[in-house]
């Protein structure tokens, strides 16, 4: 029997997904087409680098930490991507590795410089955003770089008519849901987040873990950057700069919380990683004045937000334990 | 104070001990960023001497204070344990609208049919062009515009606990497409001398964007280090739970602080403007964000709340400036600028740790505070 | 912990100091020329910048070069750090009209001769060598040719436009030529120009062109404010189908502007219509010749404009012209 | 037969204040030893040495003859000595079952995924040892205090302990859920495990232990089986001198006129229809047992929680619910519970502390500057008045002070605003003796001013001691109120038990806890 009480509680939990498919259905009814299988499938495609990226900082984010250096990390990779294939010419199925090395390498410089140095993690990724993305450029001399056809014509492979840079996506969320609810080191880096004292009164690794968020955040991010430069084929110095900022969004759309401790890949951070590009494809299904589109879009990226924290501050009020409750389940008066 | 280390008792170790005492005394205390800006620049003039001439001195102190006046509203909010993204697109707002006003003229063929027309621009220019009182009312305006959006940030942050990154973040880019759109991206020219004369040096360094900036410091130091806001502001920052118990209004600090930030990004696209002589829908962008936040940090900020002081800010951002110039009269690639300046962020953030540490233990020893407030 | 600090201090030190050894710049009594530029993001600058360099290597003149990295105040302040320095002349990229006004001023306040390239002063007012073409004259010029080829089909097309950052002059003035060609003939056209947001986003681009493809498949007439996005339309249109040669099934009608190395092959082969060009060899010598003559000649404060019509480098004119287009001198080297 | 555990002349100083002075122990295996003795007697630094959270300065440790020294308390957990910390280290995102496996799942055979069937076996069999019926998949934070207990100890006995440390398990349990936790502690001993059971509540150690070890300033004052220490010994031990001067005396005088007046208060689910009433000069105690409701009375009272219905009126001036700032105007002020969370700033001096509330009154005559040399003055004035013990109240943080010293200035914090009305929550909860008796001195104080207090306490005697009048909360009602002159232990108790009062034979004059 459906009690008020039930729907409500689904609606609290589900917000997220109730504010998706809302705007879903007013795309769709001012643009029939928007609601098409293969409409959606573009703002799959259109969201799997920044899906990506929103797993990696979802990790982060858990330990209670964040990770500015996303962007500068993506670029990177395809600077090195550009040298392996491009200078040295290397075959894709070598240069796809060693660019994800140094994805690899920029997390754990992160992991050092927050857990052995101590560094607060907004400034040591601050710095790392800085010196990666200027190492970059002093590579490229800041020319825009272009990656053969070898690396691009991956974009193209599909699966049962998914795409790869979408199989890629899905199939690390997936993966890191399954990591994060079914492994231990996945239940620890909840415990870490929740209360790192006792995390390390129980006498679990909590540098450890939280090194592993920095060190998987990064190679990640590189993931992310071997994906664009298959979907893109070109990228230009400022390519994905800020982009950290919408991956940040994208998880706290999805549910993580700053404070660390809460956040679930599926269905949180998949929706919120969704959420930007649906909201821009469906603005230009609708065809939105041109010089509007931006506004209207971070209008809607702020309600969603809003949303989500009243959502927070309902759950919480209905946690908080109460005196008499327990005296009706407890021993009769 | 000697140092208890079981190292032999030679004449040499007592001078190293002394050189070691020294160093810690000059790295736990607060002006060390000043001491360390100073050297840098020495060090540089050896190598570069055109850098220490009259007209590049300008030219740094020119670039400190729309920076500086940017920063001390992004310290107050850093105090509160909060951050304030949206600052580069208020300034971005109020170079549109600011210079829209007053402008004395206009290409209608750019200017018709966007929003502003006929609302702050008409043919004949703004509508406050040739206004006796023209430019003092612009000004009002825009820092209206600045404090509203900071309130906007504010209200959502305090009573709707919003977190602060993502709700700056959001309203940085909301209101940096709104400044695009009111002039559908053109910029605004023919500014009237009493608003650009504002950046003008006249006597010597000193020009109008000096004095408003230090004016705001001092208004920022006094509300910090004396007032009962500054006390409020370091408890809220420190412990709100204690803060809300002791009768502390933590939604009006909260508020206050990001009106102020807001407030304060006004002051600085005013400054900006002034420099630039152009009205810019587009006010330095992301890269301006991170200079705002990365003098901050270099300053002594610690992102966790609650420490801090305007003068570690300003010391902040003269270093900032200073490197940022020393750099490009080195003719060095701008893109090692970014390595640079990446570097001399993680070597702050060493060295505020590593203050901590010896703060800790040096507390006994009366050297002279670190750390919160009175 | 302390030895580390000490040693961490002795670098932040020693390294400034080794870093400008090493960028130490004799002062002699060359002429010496500074050429300020407001990046390389796309190859069109890059080409500038070479064009540029290449010339003034020839006159045995030292160069200082400026990135303002599109920051026009920064770009000021690089005006009167190489005043300061006491440069013989400017070249300056600005970042848009306004400012070049503002870097005017200063050189003429300073008594050094400044050349503005490629993008126009937004007024006459100051003394200035101006080599420049008009971006909306040449988008004007490259649409109305993708009009001739629409017109051969003998039915109406659907008309899209690929726009920049709406912050960047360039990109606005780009669209006004697009719509001034396009005005001219509104029969030719299914309905009015369908607009599409890059923000010169290579990631974002190619998410709303492919949203826009699936809300109007029919979209045969593409307008790409910059060159630099070709790689982008073909990954949308190849899996459509649509990355056809001119005169196969399923051809879209495609122009551009810039001129880059991937437009010049694209036409060669027959997937692009016509694109943009500026003639910047042309400005850049004429310019060079103008600064060089003044700076003789001691003349201050020269005032000259020298404009460049430009051209659009069509498929009709291709054999003639590709000689002068720069994308095509580079693809030959 | 060398003893289960021994400790040799262990000695452990932080700068200079001695915590531990040559302890030397000897345990023997398979018995409940209590370890009784006042807050900063060095019970909690002796545990963490045992726990390998601090190293000793000098002393060794021996488990069944072989050395022990634990670097963490990883070590510590694979020797087999397990803690139950008061404040519980369960992680409130997660489920029962999680944090019964946090620091080891067991996996699938050759694959790093959980046995999820597994855990959720093993978690059942667990908890029902315990008698705690609850499905291994609910989030600990829906948890009441005995239920995370209760895990506690089964998370402890999953690692099969050989020395389970129980530290202050019982003051944050109902009776019922304290009658439980002896049966199953009784179970241990029969298994012949050895445990530590660390309380104040001398009647719970009496009930439980077989041994008992009494320490005070770091030094074992006495130890024996249980026979030779009767409570009063105990205590005598414990706190060095005779217990009747624990508390300073009581004059006994007529209250003045009404000042706080509580009519039909009622919160949903918290408390319901509470009258109250508080008198200048008056010393109003609320007794109650964990989850009774007292905390969230006070917090009702004055603001801090929201009120649905009823009337609350300071010196007939009726307060709004919700707002703090009002209440402090007033002239209310909260000595809370939660000394380090909502009590003060540790990182701000003690000076800026004091000052915090009434920031107000140091304003110069323009804009909102404060005068910093009358806040040194008046601060100095508080800091002698309530003898805190501080380098210099300017710069010391105050988190570098001592509980009691700590406790002081919430209180100076507090004088300072000159409060008509003073609410105290467990005001000498991590006091030291000599402290607890310099606060109770300075309320009595603040009483025979005029002033009306409202001291809520989970230690009867405390309130026995100090109280004019003693009113007694259960299920967030009022069950009872008791004058002066009638304070009747058993009496009380029954109230905040709600039972009808059963004088049980063997508890004889001490009534049972």
């Amino acid at each position: 029997m459906i009690t008020r009480n039930k729907v409500y509680n689904f609606a609290l939990n589900q917000t997220t997904l109730l504010l998706f498919a809302a705007l879903f259905v007013i795309f769709g009814s001012l643009a029939p087409r928007f609601l098409s299988p293969s409409s959606f499938q573009g703002i799959l495609y259109a969201s799997s680098t920044l899906g990506i990226m929103a797993v990696g900082i979802t990790l982060v984010l858990l330990t209670g930490g964040i990770d500015l250096s996303l962007g500068s990390n993506m670029y990177l990779t395809g600077v090195f991507g550009h040298l392996l294939l491009n200078v040295v010419e290397v075959p894709v199925w070598i240069a796809i590795p060693g660019a994800l090395m140094v994805g690899l390498a920029y997390g754990a410089l992160n992991a050092v410089l927050v857990t052995r140095l101590k560094i607060v993690p907004f400034v040591a990724t601050l710095g790392t955003l800085l010196m990666g993305r200027g190492l970059g450029l002093v590579i490229t001399r800041s020319i825009s770089i272009d990656f053969p056809d070898s690396l691009t014509g991956l974009r193209n492979v599909a699966f049962l008519g998914i795409r790869l840079p979408v199989m890629v996506m899905l199939a690390v969320m997936l993966l890191f849901h399954f990591v994060l609810t079914r492994t231990q080191f996945g239940r620890q880096m909840y415990a870490v987040g929740n209360n790192g004292e006792a995390a390390a009164k129980a006498g679990l690794r909590t540098t450890r873990i939280v090194a592993g968020a920095y060190v998987l955040c990064g190679l990640l991010a590189s993931l992310a950057g071997v994906v664009a430069m298959t979907r893109l084929g070109r990228f230009n110095p400022n390519f994905a700069a800020g982009d950290e900022l919408f991956a940040i969004a994208a998880a706290v759309l999805g549910g993580a919380s700053l404070f660390g401790g809460i956040g679930v890949i599926l269905p949180g951070t998949l929706l919120g990683a969704l959420m930007i590009p649906m909201v821009r494809s469906g603005l230009v299904f609708v065809g939105v004045d041109i010089y509007r589109e931006r506004m209207v879009m971070f209008a809607i990226v702020f309600l969603a937000v809003f949303i989500d924290s009243i959502r927070k501050e309902q759950m919480e009020k209905r946690e908080r334990r109460t005196i008499m409750k327990v005296d009706v389940e407890g021993e009769s008066r | 104070m000697v140092f208890k280390r079981n190292q032999p008792d030679t004449l040499a170790s007592g001078k190293l001990s002394l050189i070691r005492h020294a160093t810690q005394h000059v790295l736990v205390s607060e002006y060390f960023v000043l001491i360390l800006t100073i050297v840098y620049f020495l060090i540089v003039w050896a190598f570069v001497p055109w850098i220490g001439n009259r007209s590049n001195l300008m030219n740094i102190l020119a670039r400190v204070w729309p920076l500086l006046a940017a920063a001390v509203g992004q310290t107050f909010v850093l105090i509160v344990a909060g951050i304030d993204l949206s600052q580069v697109a208020v300034m971005a707002v109020t170079s549109v609208v600011g210079t829209s006003l007053i402008t004395e003229s206009v290409n209608p063929i750019l200017f018709e049919g966007n929003p502003i027309w006929g609302v702050l621009i008409t043919e004949q220019g703004g509508i406050l062009a040739g206004h006796p009182a023209g430019v003092p009312i612009a000004i009002i305006v825009v820092l209206l515009i600045g404090m509203a959006i900071g309130l906007i940030n504010g209200t959502a942050i305090a009573v709707f606990r919003m977190p602060a990154f993502v709700v700056t973040l959001v309203s940085m880019m909301f209101f940096g497409a709104f400044a695009i759109f009111l002039t559908y991206s053109e910029n605004i020219m023919n500014i009237p001398a009493g608003y650009t004369g504002i950046a003008m040096e006249r006597l010597g360094p000193i020009s109008a964007s000096l004095l408003i900036s230090v004016l705001l410091a001092v208004v920022a130091y006094m509300i910090l280090g004396r007032s009962i806001l500054g006390r409020w502001m370091y408890a809220v920052g420190l412990n709100p739970r204690t803060a809300r118990v002791s009768g502390v209004p933590t939604r009006g600090v909260l508020i206050f602080v990001y009106t102020f930030s807001g407030f304060c990004a006004a002051v600085a696209g005013i400054l900006m403007t002034a420099r630039l002589q152009v009205g810019r829908p587009v006010a330095g962008g992301l890269d301006t964000m991170l200079q705002i936040i990365g003098a901050n940090v270099i300053g002594g900020m610690s992102l966790m709340g609650g420490k801090g002081k305007v003068q570690w800010t300003v010391f902040g951002v003269v270093f900032f400036v200073v490197l940022q110039n020393s750099v490009d009269q080195m003719n060095l690639d701008t893109f090692v600028v970014r390595i640079v300046l990446g570097f001399a962020i993680l070597m702050a953030a060493l060295l505020d740790v590593a203050r901590n540490r010896m703060a800790g233990s040096l507390a006994q020893t009366p050297s002279p505070t670190v750390g919160a407030g009175t | 912990m302390k030895r580390l600090v000490l040693g961490l201090l002795v670098i932040a030190m020693v390294l400034p100091g080794a870093v400008f050894a090493g960028g130490r710049q004799e002062a002699d009594d060359t002429v010496t020329i500074a050429f300020l530029f407001q990046d390389l993001e796309t190859e069109f600058w890059v080409a500038g910048h070479h064009a540029i360099t290449t010339t003034l290597r020839g006159l045995d003149v030292r160069v200082i070069e400026r990135n303002a990295q599109n920051d026009a105040l920064r770009q000021l302040e690089h005006t009167r750090d190489v005043i300061a320095q006491g440069v013989d002349g400017i070249i300056v990229i600005p970042q848009d009209g306004e400012s070049a006004l503002s870097i005017i001023a200063e050189a003429n306040r300073a008594n050094i001769p400044v050349g503005i390239f490629n993008r126009p002063p937004s007024s006459e007012q100051g003394d200035a060598l101006v080599a420049v073409a008009d971006n909306a004259t040449i988008a004007r010029q490259a649409v109305e040719y993708m009009m001739e080829e629409a017109r051969k089909l003998g039915r109406p097309v659907t008309p899209a436009i690929m726009v920049g950052n709406l912050g960047d002059p360039n990109a606005v003035e780009r669209r006004r030529g697009f719509y001034q060609a396009v005005e001219q003939d509104p029969g030719l056209f299914t309905r009015e120009p369908i607009e599409i947001p890059t923000e010169w986003n290579a990631d974002i681009g190619q998410a709303n062109l492919e949203s826009a493809m699936e809300a109007n498949p029919d979209i045969d007439f593409l307008f790409t404010s910059s060159d630099f996005l070709f790689p982008v339309i073909r990954s949308v249109l190849e899996p459509r189908g649509k990355w056809k040669v001119y005169g196969e099934e399923g051809h879209v009608i495609l122009g551009g502007l810039d001129g880059d190395v991937t437009a010049c092959r694209l036409i060669d082969e027959g997937y692009v219509a016509s694109t943009g060009v500026q003639d910047v060899f042309y400005e850049a010598d004429s310019i060079m010749d103008a600064m060089m003559a003044a700076i003789n000649a001691g003349v201050g404060r020269p005032d000259e404009w020298i404009l460049d019509p430009g051209f659009a480098l069509t498929r009709a004119n291709f054999d003639e012209r590709a000689m002068d287009m720069w994308g095509c001198v580079l693809r030959n080297q | 037969m060398s003893p289960f555990l021994r400790f040799s002349t262990i000695n452990k100083s932080f700068g200079g204040i001695h915590a531990l002075r040559d302890v030397s122990l000897e345990i023997e295996g398979g018995v409940i030893v209590g370890l009784v003795g006042e807050n900063g007697a060095g019970k909690s630094t002796l545990m963490n040495v045992l726990g390998g959270v601090l190293e000793p300065d000098s002393g060794e440790i021996h488990i069944e003859g072989t050395s022990y020294a634990p670097q963490s308390p990883r070590d510590a957990t694979r020797w087999g000595v397990a803690f139950i910390h008061q404040e519980l280290n369960l992680f409130t995102n997660l489920t029962v079952a999680e944090n019964l496996f946090i620091d080891g799942f067991p996996t699938l055979p050759g694959l790093p995924f959980v046995d999820r069937r597994r855990v959720r076996r093993e978690t059942e069999d667990a908890l029902h040892s315990v008698q705690l019926e609850i499905a291994p998949g609910t989030r600990v934070e829906t948890l009441s205090p005995g239920q995370r207990q209760l895990i506690e100890i089964v998370k402890a006995l999953r690692r099969d302990a050989r020395l389970i440390v129980f530290d202050e398990p019982t003051t944050s349990l109902t009776s019922k859920e304290t009658e439980k936790l002896f049966g199953i502690i009784r179970g241990l001993k029969a298994a012949g495990k050895t445990i530590i059971f660390i309380s104040h509540i001398l009647n719970d150690v009496e009930e439980l232990a077989d041994f008992i070890v009494v320490l005070r300033d770091g030094q074992v004052q006495g130890h024996g089986p249980i026979g030779e220490f009767p409570i009063n010994r105990m205590i005598s031990l414990m706190v060095g001198r005779d217990i009747r001067n624990l508390y300073p005396e009581r004059s006994a005088h007529d209250p003045g006129p009404v000042l706080l007046s509580v009519e039909k208060v009622s919160q949903p689910g918290i408390v319901r229809d509470i009258d109250l009433v508080v008198r200048s000069g008056e010393i109003v105690g609320v007794f109650g047992l964990m989850g009774s409701g007292r905390t969230e009375l006070a917090r009702i009272i004055f603001g801090l929680d929201p009120q649905r219905s009823g009337q609350i009126r300071l010196k007939d001036r009726t307060l709004s619910p919700g707002q703090i700032r009002e209440r402090i105007e007033a002239g209310m002020a909260f000595v809370t519970e939660e000394r380090r969370e909502e009590g003060l700033v540790m990182d701000l001096s003690v000076q800026s502390n004091l000052v915090l509330v009434t920031l107000r009154s140091f304003l110069t005559r323009f804009g909102g500057l404060t005068k910093p040399g009358l806040i040194a003055m008046e601060s100095e004035k508080i800091v002698e008045q309530l003898r805190i013990k501080t380098a210099g109240a300017g710069t010391t943080p105050v988190k570098s002070l001592s509980g009691g010293n700590q406790q002081k200035t919430v209180i100076g914090k507090w004088l300072l605003s000159r409060p008509d009305i003073l609410i105290l929550d467990e005001p000498t909860r991590g006091v030291d003796v000599g402290a607890k008796y310099e606060v109770h001195a300075i309320v009595q104080k603040l009483a025979e001013n005029g002033a009306g207090v409202l001291m809520i306490s989970s230690e009867l005697d405390e309130l026995i001691g100090t109280a004019d009048r003693i009113v007694v909360m259960s299920r967030g009602e009022l069950t009872g109120e008791f004058p002066r002159d009638s304070y009747e232990k058993e009496l009380i108790l029954a109230a905040a038990f709600r039972q009808s009062v059963v004088m049980s034979e063997e508890t004889g004059a001490g009534g049972a806890v």
